[in-house]
């Protein structure tokens, strides 16, 4: 049963900061309100809860939890984030970051930690545009596309960012639009759930400075009516119905079509299990060389 | 400007309001008819964080120099408030003299009355098209009582600034707010 | 196609338009034909109308790149394509670039930087103006170098600056920076836009002697001078360049001192020895002054009138603003100390020119100053509660 | 069911008009504090609690809740 | 019919700098050896030719070749050939770069590039460790690997990058180990001829600092035996032979095999193409225009 | 499995050992536990003993991560665990490192930075000592900001002003650079290492105070003090760290001067007013001297025999040492010019405490300098040519 | 065949012995300039040209030409 | 050193030779027997760029002193010289009192007769194993000759910085490089 978000708001949220910083119709705000169900569903204990960004409308997102948030520098939450997990392996970290902070000036990290696999789950609002700097064109804007630095269209191909941290060996991924909330708020759950790295990428609505549409209503159906559904064994029938060919599957959207789905879900043993058994080893052989040379 | 010999050759405007009405617009294209006119015009503006924010505010300074000073004003000759929330915070930074122009649409507390102006220029703007163009019709009634920009100079600009489809609506709500008041 | 000039590009002549547009029309009169940039307040409507501009004009590119450090990687490579190359950002992406601005200053690439200040540290308020950049722009990369940075404190002036910037960077082969901050990047004025015509462009030296007989980084092949001359992609001369120190051939050389001496008291010098050329500044009143403000970029267009305020008050009063803060006008410095009680250093800063000018005054007289910070532009009241102070 | 609407979180965005199969939300002439549009109710009654709405509202500005419960509190 | 070194080494070396530095067995010597004989067989104008590179001793290459060379800043090598080719697209560029380079610190810059299919070809030396700093971890060095920084043997899992480019879009991406000279240069030799990005991945030997062989002849036999062919049309029978599923074959080397081969070869349009369209297109419309407005 | 105490892995405890070495020992005594770095020459053996040394104590951790803008975001991340981190670099990932020490500096997040510097700019030469990155230090990254920098000169030194650093840094809720050179860092002296309750450490101070009570940057919860207690992730008191300007709260306030101007001067005196307890020098025949030396970090240590010769030749020269670079000694210097006829700054690099010792001085006395460039130690012979000539 | 070996290039990496299908490369007793062990050659008329060791060497040491090549020039 | 009253508790040794000899690697050794015997020592070394480089040198000063100097050395008290190509370079940095100790297997050109003492270090090092312990020969003939440290701390030094296995070949080493001369 779905909690009242009256109560939720009291227990998560910082009353103080709300209503929100954000946009009408701006899909972070729905992000924020999945985000406190899933929490909520797994009964996390807030004090042992951190919420990282980056820089960008999304990375406002920690401050409104009432849990540990910080604020990073664009680009760099993932590399933040890595360092408290890895010192505190207790620790719930959830990283929120935008396409800009994730797939341009930060993807470095992204990846990097991926290939770590480090416990954290990694929550992306993409809304295909920097929202914070006015709209200009990102990483994962569709070709073709008019933004404020695109004027007279984007001539880049684009990221597909589930598809890239699976390529570089994400344990989970999960692709959704903000319009799918219940699949949204289980991915999340599933997410901080899963040992390793987690990725959500969540298709989002910029309504303000991305023109796609002039009301923020026209984005829920947009998201619903033009999305199609990743088939778990894509792996083995690639060209089927989604792709031409696998190149095609790990660059772009099809024709348009938001590909939503959980793209990834595998068992691999993360950085913080493998440093475990790195100290002791480590420490084992100290002890016995110390009894040799005594 | 309080200094010495520029303060009989410079205006200072502050115009004032929340998003959504283009405030900053309206500030904008009065400096460009300034420059028409061949004076000079130093305009800024302030809003909140990045994208958003209701609170704007936009100081120009119009002036007959060369080199005008820049707008940072304890005290404005003119203040355009388009809004209850404007009005209240910057009503202090006029003087005695100061011209006041108000948005009687959405600013009903007031408590200078000298000089000061009442137009309903939200109602006037949204039954020719919509509160968007209250800035138009605002600046209307501002040149008509300040003279501080010929009418042909302000009707260039505003035809310049806005989307060709829309020039018309806005020299209407131009007229509409210039023939607010009779001559003074 | 019909070619599309600046000149047709840039109109009308005359608008009322904001510092960042100033630049860019700066740029694109003085030659500019690439830039690379990532956006960030409140420099970004220097991108958005680069990539607007840029793809209209004969071989002009424009490219958002994945981020600052990429923008200046490529401004610097493209430089020696014989482009005239910008970048432009703020505080947190100048940061960024410190590590490229030495490689293009060890490899003498001309390019021009522009960073466009905002309150800081850190993220610090994006939308406000500051002037807490001005050290960082003069010592920011690591190890020994010289740079030049300007800095205007108008539309109008931020026009020609840039124009200038361009100049002295390939004059003297060297990464320029160009300083502004959120309040001129957002204050509309008047611009008179001069014709192309109307624009004095000063050229890299290209390379013409021998090949057998050049070597990249020997200077002087056609006329005296520290900077060497300029050879670019697709030519004959098969030009290396390294960040590592390097020899005349350009090759790297990791351990002779005399090498790296040489090396980067060039560097140094070819600067240093062109302040006459180089610096720029604006003095008013300094004849008969006692006290002295030293002040610049958007923090002096307040002082004038405070200035006028305090002579019809009967105090002598003068200004010196810096329109070059680096390399720093030391010697002008020095001289005006002789004559006067005071300098009052203005900034919107906790103080950085502050300390040039209390190191250059040498004790003649004393060193005041009024530092703002938050956005705030020092207001006339306090200047002249600071001037009155004996 | 009982739905309530926070409104001085409402920013207008209509998202609740949208999604909600009942069609129980719709525009209105109020402006709340900060000027934004809030949606007002009609024929609440046959509102099936499934939700929706709450989910997907952007401030968690809205709260369904069986009318029973609410009494309790 | 191979010409002769001595007449290549004239023609294409700076004899001045020779022999080269780097140590007694090191493959980026013999990556030399191939570049020079792809850039003579393909004719190619040495005044339009650019190297670029970042730090590291693969990046040490371009000095030695007698035509235009950049050794920029660690891991920027691509940022500076984006801005060299996209304002002189009449230029080769060809990147040398390391593991280091380019997998770590470069990692960001390099997947761009592929997204906007910039016509570079880049050539990365991996010997899977940091030869320059002395043999420390780098993302390609294999779990379980002792280096300078991995004392106690490497916990990180590794990039496989010829699939990591692949996907990110790239249009053509070719693996070898540096004993496969005949193979290395015809890819080397296609790739420069390809049209947009392409991707040369030289599975390389360093005695020096990475301590697998004593001596630099093991890693021609290692090299050898202990690679296995990719198969050309592995997307669609990934499983078959060399990976267990998707996952694997984008994350790891199979128990210890280097794969080798051509990864991709496909045909997209490259930047310079859709930017050339660009200006025409821009420039169109600005005449339209002015001619309204007039 | 038994754990393994610091006295027990530094084992003996004399040793003949490099200055990063030191380094190392001095981190792990001072309690240090989570070190992130990225390989560069020739800092690259502290990262290398770091992987060695921390997975063996207890809640050790060392990561190498994809560069050095990754390793100071994982080290201030981690510091909010209540670790000790450091990392340690030189110059170019000194300079990408700009951007996250301001955003270390504005969450009062206590870290270490270790530039063992080489001779730059660029590349350079990565194996020849230099003191190219003394300004860089205190002004690379961008708006106002301050910051403790600590140089050691000598490898028993280097331990002892680590963790001085460490203490410094969670002192003072500040980064501190910790500065070391080519030279330190490869030299082996004797060292002697102290056992672990030798070392003093000085704790942060926790939130004790009630949750409602609590604001993460308001200070003297339970002394008088610019430094806010600090708070730990995994407690209750659910702090929010952001870089854009913030109130007490820690909520980002990108409007108000008020607020940012308060933060900023905070930021700054929590540090300035602090100085006789950061800072710390060497000083030597300072009594009688007419000239004083002023030099620091490795190119002092061909100074002291220098001195000595002079001396014996009936020069009076002093020797002033600053350890702490930044903040400055501004105050010592002033009062040394008044009693001197010269300072003789001597520096590896092309003048850069230099500009802070004319600065201080005053005019009061003669200002000369003697720099050397590409990894060359000052040589005895030319420092006393310096103090011959009058 | 004519095989030539610039010694002062060759680092003594030995790759051309473990190339050399002929085993026409030795280890030799000879250390160049810069103290590497150069290789020699050995019944080097079996030489079938197939340059495996002309590609291999990091040092483009190694060159085989036809002697009647060689001879022309 | 030169400076005053330094000089006479102060040692300045210069290892000077090719990579793959063990040059640094002896000075360290030196150093960590002055440490045992309760003297200082400051080494510093200097090789090509990162990984290689083929010429070494590694200065060494052992002190009585607390504070002793740093090895910047115009001229040595003594050279040690694994190669002609460093007993080239460096020679020029010994005095009139230096003392000189060359691997005669490597250095057939010698210009200066005075101190010197000839070693056929190599041919010793071969015989036992290989060149790599080159330098332990060359130690055990310094430390004969110049008595800077005790033979109980270099043995020590020498035991904790070979590899185990290689412990015994390495005392071999010393102690054929140490009977090479006899008693002065
Ligand atoms: C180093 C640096 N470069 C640039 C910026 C400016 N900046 C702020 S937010 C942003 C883009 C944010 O885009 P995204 O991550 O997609 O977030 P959104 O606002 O769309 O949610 C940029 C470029 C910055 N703050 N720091
Ligand atoms: C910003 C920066 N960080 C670190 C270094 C030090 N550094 C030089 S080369 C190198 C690694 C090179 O590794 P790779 O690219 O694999 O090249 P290889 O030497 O193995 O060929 C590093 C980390 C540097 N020069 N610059
Ligand atoms: S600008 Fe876009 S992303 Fe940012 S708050 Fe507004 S709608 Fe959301
Ligand atoms: S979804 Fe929420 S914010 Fe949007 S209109 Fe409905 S109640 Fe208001
Ligand atoms: S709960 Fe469902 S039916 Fe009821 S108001 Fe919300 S969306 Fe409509
Ligand atoms: S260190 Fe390794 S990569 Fe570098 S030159 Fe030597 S063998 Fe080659
Ligand atoms: S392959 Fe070349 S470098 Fe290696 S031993 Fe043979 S000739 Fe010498
Ligand atoms: S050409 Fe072939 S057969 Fe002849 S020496 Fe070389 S490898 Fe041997
Ligand atoms: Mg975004
Ligand atoms: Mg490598």
């Amino acid at each position: 049963m779905l909690k009242p978000s009256d109560e939720l708001r009291e227990k998560y949220l910082r009353k103080d900061l709300l209503p929100s910083m954000f946009c009408p119709g701006c899909s972070i705000g729905q992000i924020m309100n999945y985000t406190v169900r899933a929490i909520d569903d797994l009964e996390m204990d807030q004090d042992k809860l951190v919420f990282v960004s980056g820089i960008g409308c999304s990375s406002r997102l920690p401050a409104y939890f009432e849990a540990y948030g910080v604020h990073t520098t664009h680009g760099r939450a993932i590399a933040f984030a890595t360092g408290i997990k890895v010192t505190n392996p207790d620790l719930q970290v959830i990283v929120f970051t935008g396409d800009g902070d994730i797939a341009a000036i930060g993807l470095n990290h992204f990846l990097q930690s991926i290939r770590r696999n480090i416990d954290i789950t990694v929550i992306c609002v993409n809304n295909e545009t920097y929202g914070m700097t006015g709209g200009q064109v990102s990483p994962t804007s569709p070709m073709g596309f008019k933004t404020k630095t695109t004027p007279y269209s984007n001539i880049e191909h684009s990221f597909n960012l589930s598809f890239l941290a699976k390529a570089a060996g994400a344990v989970y991924v999960s692709r959704w639009t903000t319009a799918h909330s219940v699949q949204a708020i289980k991915a999340i759950k599933k997410g901080i759930k899963k040992k390793g790295l987690a990725f959500i990428e969540l298709i989002s609505a910029c309504p303000t400075s991305d023109r796609r549409f002039p009301e923020p209503k026209d984005y829920l159906n947009y998201f619903l009516n033009e999305s199609i559904r990743y088939k778990p064994h894509c792996e083995d029938e690639l060209s089927s119905h989604v792709f031409k060919n696998l190149n095609e599957c790990f660059t772009a959207q099809d024709e348009g079509k938001l590909i939503v789905g959980e793209i990834t879900d595998l068992d691999k043993p993360d950085y913080h299990e493998l440093y475990k058994e790195l100290k002791e080893r480590s420490i084992n052989e100290f002890w016995k060389k110390r009894e040799n040379t005594d | 400007m309080n200094s010495g010999k520029k303060e009989k050759t410079q205006t200072s405007i502050r115009f004032s309001g929340v998003g959504g009405m283009g405030v900053i617009l309206s500030s904008i294209i009065l400096g460009k008819a300034a420059i028409y006119d061949n004076k000079n015009a130093v305009q800024t503006q302030s809003y909140g964080a990045e994208q958003r924010g209701s609170k704007v505010k936009s100081d120009i300074l119009i002036s007959d120099l060369d080199d005008p000073s820049y707008p940072v004003f304890d005290k404005v000759d003119i203040l355009v408030a388009f809004s209850q929330e404007a009005y209240d915070y910057y009503v202090t930074s006029t003087k005695k003299k100061s011209l006041l122009l108000i948005n009687s649409d959405l600013i009903e507390k007031t408590s200078i009355k000298r000089n000061r102006f009442n137009i309903s220029a939200t109602s006037i703007a949204e039954e020719l098209l919509s509160k968007k163009i209250t800035n138009v019709v605002m600046l209307g009634a501002l040149i008509k009582l300040s003279k501080i920009v010929s009418r042909e100079s302000i009707l260039k600009a505003i035809v310049e600034s806005v989307p060709k489809s829309y020039v018309d609506v806005n020299v209407k709500a131009f007229e509409r707010g210039y023939d607010f008041f009779q001559d003074n | 196609m019909k070619e599309i000039t600046v000149d047709e590009l840039i109109q009308p002549k005359v608008q009322f338009v904001t510092g960042n547009d100033a630049i860019v029309y700066g740029a694109l009169l003085a030659n500019c034909r690439f830039f690379a940039g990532y956006p960030i307040t409140p420099a970004t409507e220097i991108l958005e109308s680069m990539t607007q501009y840029l793809p209209l004009l004969k071989e002009g590119y424009c490219i958002q790149m994945e981020d600052e450090i990429g923008s200046i990687g490529a401004i610097i490579g493209a430089s020696w394509n014989n482009v005239r190359t910008m970048t432009a950002t703020s505080g947190p992406g100048f940061s960024l670039m410190q590590e490229n601005l030495g490689y293009a200053c060890m490899t003498e690439t001309p390019c021009v930087i522009v960073d466009v200040q905002r309150t800081g540290p850190s993220t610090g308020q994006p939308t406000k103006p500051a002037q807490g950049d001005v050290m960082e722009s003069r010592w920011g990369t690591h190890g020994d170098h010289n740079i030049i940075v300007l800095y205007p404190n108008s539309v109008q002036e931020a026009l020609w600056t840039t124009i200038r910037a361009f100049n002295l960077a390939d004059k003297y082969r060297t990464p320029v920076v160009l300083l502004s901050d959120a309040a001129i990047a957002h204050t509309r004025e008047r611009l008179e836009i001069p014709l192309e015509k109307e624009v004095e462009i000063i050229k890299r030296i290209p390379v013409t002697i021998d090949k057998s007989k050049y070597h990249p980084f020997r200077t002087g092949y056609s006329v005296p001078s520290k900077v060497p001359e300029m050879d670019r992609f697709g030519n004959k001369y098969h030009t290396y360049l390294t960040g590592l120190t390097h020899d005349w051939k350009a090759y790297p050389e990791t351990n002779s001192a005399e090498v790296h001496e040489k090396l980067v008291r060039r560097l140094y010098e070819k600067i240093d020895d062109n302040r006459h050329d180089i610096i720029k500044y604006e003095e008013k009143y300094l004849e008969d002054a006692d006290i002295v403000i030293v002040c610049y970029g958007i923090a002096s267009r307040t002082v004038y009138s405070a200035v006028e305020t305090a002579r019809e008050k009967g105090f002598k009063v003068g200004l010196f603003r810096p329109i070059t803060l680096w390399p720093f006008p030391e010697d002008k410095i020095y001289d005006i100390s002789l004559d006067i009680d005071k300098f009052l250093v203005i900034e919107m800063n906790l103080g950085q020119i502050y300390h040039s000018v209390l190191e250059y005054s040498k004790g003649n007289c004393q060193v005041e100053s009024l530092f703002t910070l938050g956005g705030q532009l020092p207001r006339e009241k306090e200047i002249l509660k600071k001037i009155r102070k004996r | 069911m009982d739905i309530k609407i926070k409104e001085e979180y409402c920013k207008g965005c209509e998202y609740c008009i949208e999604v909600c199969p009942q069609e129980i939300f719709q525009k209105s002439k109020r402006y709340n504090e900060k000027g934004y549009n809030v949606p007002e109710l009609n024929n609440s009654k046959s509102c099936t609690g499934c939700k929706k709405c709450e989910l997907i509202c952007p401030e968690m500005a809205i709260t369904i809740s069986k009318e029973e419960e609410n009494k309790k509190k």
